[in-house]
């Protein structure tokens, strides 16, 4: 789960993590009054997950407070690479000597988390990769230990600091690492942490990913996690609503299977003859009638699905209860979309002989299938 | 020889009362494993299936002389549960429950470096040596006893792989999911050392999906070893858009790694042939076998 | 620092730790109205620190609020074992079926937490150890990956508990382990535990003893520490007020000396001497003037000393230091008392100078000083 | 032929711009010490006292080439810097902080089994070999070379007693602190197995005292192995009475554990000579030896 700029930065200065004076606004008069309160210059950023928003225009400086409801009027309602912006977060303008980059992310060769830091702040961390390799430090973290001053302090040398700022980007480091430990973070990344003119370290800009499967120990995003915000589309939103693992695509054939691998096999199958899948949609192992019913009732609702493909492996999963789940949408609000099933394994005989029944007929092999649903069905 | 389950081995299913676990042990038992002992803690001294259940891994340890576990516990407890094999010494420890927490993964995965624990999962359907025994929630009846061995990111496309070859004739000898999150036990180079060493397996099957490197690093491993059997390779997720988590919780394209195009650039750059659909694995099999004799 | 029963329970509650129904009490009368609000019998129980109450008389059973009046009338402002009674404990009864003991303490030779865990509770552990040392089942702790519940699971089943009370008295186990971490405890040890005829588990009695070196980071517990207690005489209050490492003795002869392990082997040699140690008074390495000097005032404040021994090995210390510490104390309140010192080391000769000046002629051997302190100087 | 530091060691000092750190860098180079590095975070690239100060022991340890260190940080912060050594590959590292908490000590005990390193302390005076180097707080001044051998759990103490084999003419080969904590790096059971394979040393001293066990599992360890080199003891706190901290965190009797008497009697029952007073140590060291000879 993605948090937004303004989240993780609430949170972080809980830590004692300096962040820029700012505030939220969800409307221009908003905006402007966080101005006047902050005073002198300002940025006004637009709360959007995506990254790369600067370049997208998400972010802007202002002087005065009428420029700010300026700023902000433009960007509230606006999309950012696809995304409606909702807030805006109104900071006061750093007085920036330099732009630093450090993340905590999940490693998963070293099966740890790892810092990464470089002095290239500010732009994008895979080109400084590609174009300066040299410029990023890294460090494993052990699990169980923990991260220990001095490992913050080595990456600080990293960075070129020495005297006081090196015990006070270490601290920060530190108090960033254990942000990402109390909230079970994928990632979090600042980028930039700035330095200040006069020689403080304040996270700009702040990105924290929680890792979804800790939710169930933290209580206090799960309301959150289950907003259909940014994050989701609106269809994604119905689909998590009734656990399905769903990602909405660009095309018109509606897809779903059991088993994220058979699933993603399936979309590049229709790819590869040709047609444009409109979603990845996973029952799950052992999915029962209800849980078919509702991914095929989500897929059909939407107006973009031409086509609805089903490709059942079935191990643990019955293809019976497959088929009943089928018929129930059937007969409850209509199949309203042409439908290829492909449906083998555990009880199959008794699902094909209920979707025949119903004037269904499954196929065989998901070759077979994925070819006829990707010409229209 | 298969590598990590045969005839011998002697299993323990943590949370064999569970829904899954009680389910799975039937399965497996009919399948010919050696399921000798079940734990669930509070449930001591009963029996499923005629398997006794333990308070503890130790004392059915103890009691049974296993040797492997294979865990169904509910997420949050899954950590403790490897743990506990892991103070038993069972080995390998196979971690079929899915959603763990990513920071618990790498406490798993440092204790077993600490204890020399081979860890299959978390998120694995597990791993079967066909004709012998499995230790996980595959079907057991589209896998059959052969040369070519199979690991996997991925479950059922790992049914509808191995259901391919078998019914092309293709037997296996033994085949793993090495797990669908981000943090597994085993890479796919572990596993290309495993089947190096098996004198059984002639030839092997990888089926990646995006997010990660660990087709990449297998490839690397392939080209810097020349290794010595045939690889053939399926990659799932072509078609996936970046930044999105296509149900399994590593299987995220980030930033640039972990796209499907940069894995089979990878392996094709480093010998291995790769399928372009899921039923092309059988006939490059074929061809690759053939061409290395 | 030990906590009384009560303030343990307290935080052990906060966590989940189930204890007896009760309230403590300053006043008899108070103690009734806890009863009358309990209901049924009650515990009156002394809050001392030290162990062993029950057999001195610390803890009586009463069955109505006049009863428990007078029990508490009894208990308050008595002493046990020496430590004055200022509260009382009124507890209900608990219908006991069985007493367990559990405690968590550190392991000197395994350098880690180990618990201990005995169907025999209720009765003096060390006995049980010695008579029926099957009957203690031990577990070490790693203190980096902490109590895991198989860990506790297994002292459960060593108990001879399962089913559902298998869960229960480990869930209480985990429980009393994260306490004695969040607390930093020496030890934690409840004895008895009961197991109630219903079958549930209560810590019937809790002693912590937290650890004092890591009283920086609990400042929970700084005010708490200072207080001049039960714990502490008087004179170690305010000896630990000017941190000064202070035992009070039974004897006449005062002694200071810096380094633990000097002033007890001069303790143990005005005994072997034929004399009576009056404290342990370890100023500590590098003492200066003013440490001796209150270490001196605060000895020769008591009435029961009749002889005071310096002993001196100067290393880090300064001899010239001390003899100023000493000299200070002359000038300004007089040396009430005969002062034998000994003081060889640094700056010996300076000291000498000043001390000998003083009229006070300091020895070179510590034989020589704790036979002359032995004799009433 | 020393145990733990001789001429060659190469020290680091951490906390080396603290008011003990700078103190007894200058009395151990004065000793004869090689301290070639100080660590303070933050003062890095400054000097005391000719020796160069880095910011972190990994820094100093490349440029010094530096094999041990002593610490000298407060206690909030000594435990973080073990580990900090331990991870240069420091060895042996001998912590002078007093205070660290016993859980803080429990960690940097198992992270140094985990790195094999040798830990003197914490809260000790440190170690010493006569005439060639000295890591710690001991006055050089009261100990010379010879081939007697001395671990204490104390530190004036140790000093009373060294002063006084130095003044009957008895020299000492190493002479340590293991430290007045419950939780230290060296019990005396390890001291003895170092001291038993140094050929410089042919006697040994034990300064025990009151709480914990360490010197009944020395006694029991020098019956079991018929330890070949004389030993003889002191044990300070004979009048301490029970449940008191005597100065020392780990002088403590609790319950009927750690009392002097019991000490005093299982050293004797393994053969050690016991002194009465500090001052019986020399004349027994005489007469063990030559019963010995």
């Amino acid at each position: 789960m993605k948090l937004f700029e303004f989240e993780a930065k609430n949170l972080a200065s809980n830590l004692g993590i300096a962040t820029p004076r700012g505030a939220v606004a969800s409307s221009a008069e908003e905006a402007r009054d966080i101005h006047k309160r902050l005073g002198g210059a300002v940025v006004v950023k637009a709360q959007v997950l995506v990254a790369g928003r600067g370049k997208a225009g998400g972010i802007k400086f202002a002087l005065k407070p009428e420029e700010t409801f300026d700023r902000a009027k433009e960007m509230l309602g606006s999309f950012i690479k696809g995304e409606n912006v909702r807030k805006v977060l109104i900071e006061q303008k750093l007085p920036v000597k330099k732009e630093l980059y450090i993340s905590i992310a999940e490693d998963r060769m070293n099966k740890c988390q790892t810092v990464l830091a470089s002095r290239q702040g500010g732009i994008d961390i895979e080109e400084v990769a590609r174009t300066h390799p040299e410029e990023i430090a890294r460090r494993h973290m052990d699990p169980v230990y923990g991260i220990r001053g001095y490992e913050a302090r080595d990456l600080a040398l990293n960075l070129g600091y020495g005297g006081q700022q090196l015990n006070m980007i270490s601290d920060l480091l530190t108090n960033l690492y254990r942000l990402s430990v109390i909230y079970d973070c994928e990632l979090v990344e600042s980028n930039p942490l700035v330095e200040t003119q006069d020689g403080r370290f304040l996270a700009a800009d702040l990105r924290m990913i929680i890792d979804d499967n800790s939710l169930f120990r933290h209580p206090e995003f799960q309301e959150r996690s289950k907003e259909p915000g940014a994050e989701l589309t609106p269809l994604e939103a119905k689909a998590r609503e009734n656990n399905l693992a769903f990602v909405e695509l660009d095309g018109d054939i509606g897809i779903i299977g059991n088993g994220a691998g058979l699933v993603m096999a399936t979309i590049d199958l229709v790819k590869y003859y040709g047609g444009q899948p409109a979603n990845f949609c996973d029952v799950g192992g052992g999915a029962a009638a209800d849980r078919v019913a509702s991914a095929l009732g989500i897929i059909q609702s939407s107006d973009k699905v031409r086509t609805v493909l089903v490709n059942i492996l079935a191990g643990i999963t019955r293809c019976d209860e497959v088929a009943k789940g089928i018929l129930d949408v059937k007969k409850v609000v209509g199949l309203k979309k042409p439908l290829v099933v492909r449906m083998v394994g555990t009880n199959e005989e008794e699902g094909r002989r209920l979707l025949e029944t119903a004037g269904i007929k499954p196929l065989i092999h998901m070759e077979d299938a994925a070819r006829l649903a990707a010409k229209g069905a | 020889m298969p590598i990590l389950v045969g005839k011998e081995t002697r299993a323990i299913v943590q949370g064999i009362t569970g829904n899954q676990g009680s389910f799975h042990a039937r399965l497996m038992l009919e399948y010919g494993t050696k399921i000798v002992a079940g734990v669930t803690p509070g449930k001591g001294g009963t029996k499923l299936q005629d398997v006794p259940v333990y308070d503890t891994v130790a004392t059915a340890k103890d009691e049974t002389n296993a040797d492997s576990s294979v865990i169904f516990v509910p997420s949050p407890y899954a950590k403790e549960a490897a743990m506990e094999a892991m103070d038993a010494a069972l080995n390998p420890v196979v971690i079929i429950t899915e959603g763990i927490p990513a920071r618990d993964e790498m406490v798993i995965m440092r204790y077993a470096r600490e204890h020399s624990t081979v860890i299959v999962g978390p998120n694995t359907p597990g791993v079967i040596t066909p004709g012998q025994s499995k230790l996980g929630i595959m079907p057991g009846n589209v896998f059959r006893p052969g040369s070519v061995g199979l690991a996997s990111r991925s479950g059922t496309l790992t049914y509808e792989i191995a259901a391919s070859l078998t019914h092309a004739g293709i037997g296996q000898s033994t085949c793993l999911g090495i797990g669908g999150d981000p943090i597994v036990g085993l890479s796919f180079v572990d596993v290309l050392k495993m089947f190096r060493e098996d004198s059984g397996t002639e030839s092997l099957v990888l089926i990646g999906e995006i997010g990660g490197t660990a087709e990449e690093d297998a490839a690397k491993y392939i080209a810097d070893t020349r290794y010595p059997k045939p690889v053939v390779a399926y990659v799932a997720g072509k078609a996936a858009p970046p930044g999105k988590r296509m149900g399994h919780a590593g299987a995220i394209i980030t930033g640039s790694e972990g796209t499907a195009d940069n894995k089979i650039r990878s392996l094709v750059a480093a010998g291995v042939r790769v399928a372009e659909i899921p039923s092309g694995i059988p006939e490059l099999l074929v061809r690759k076998v053939q061409a290395v004799r």
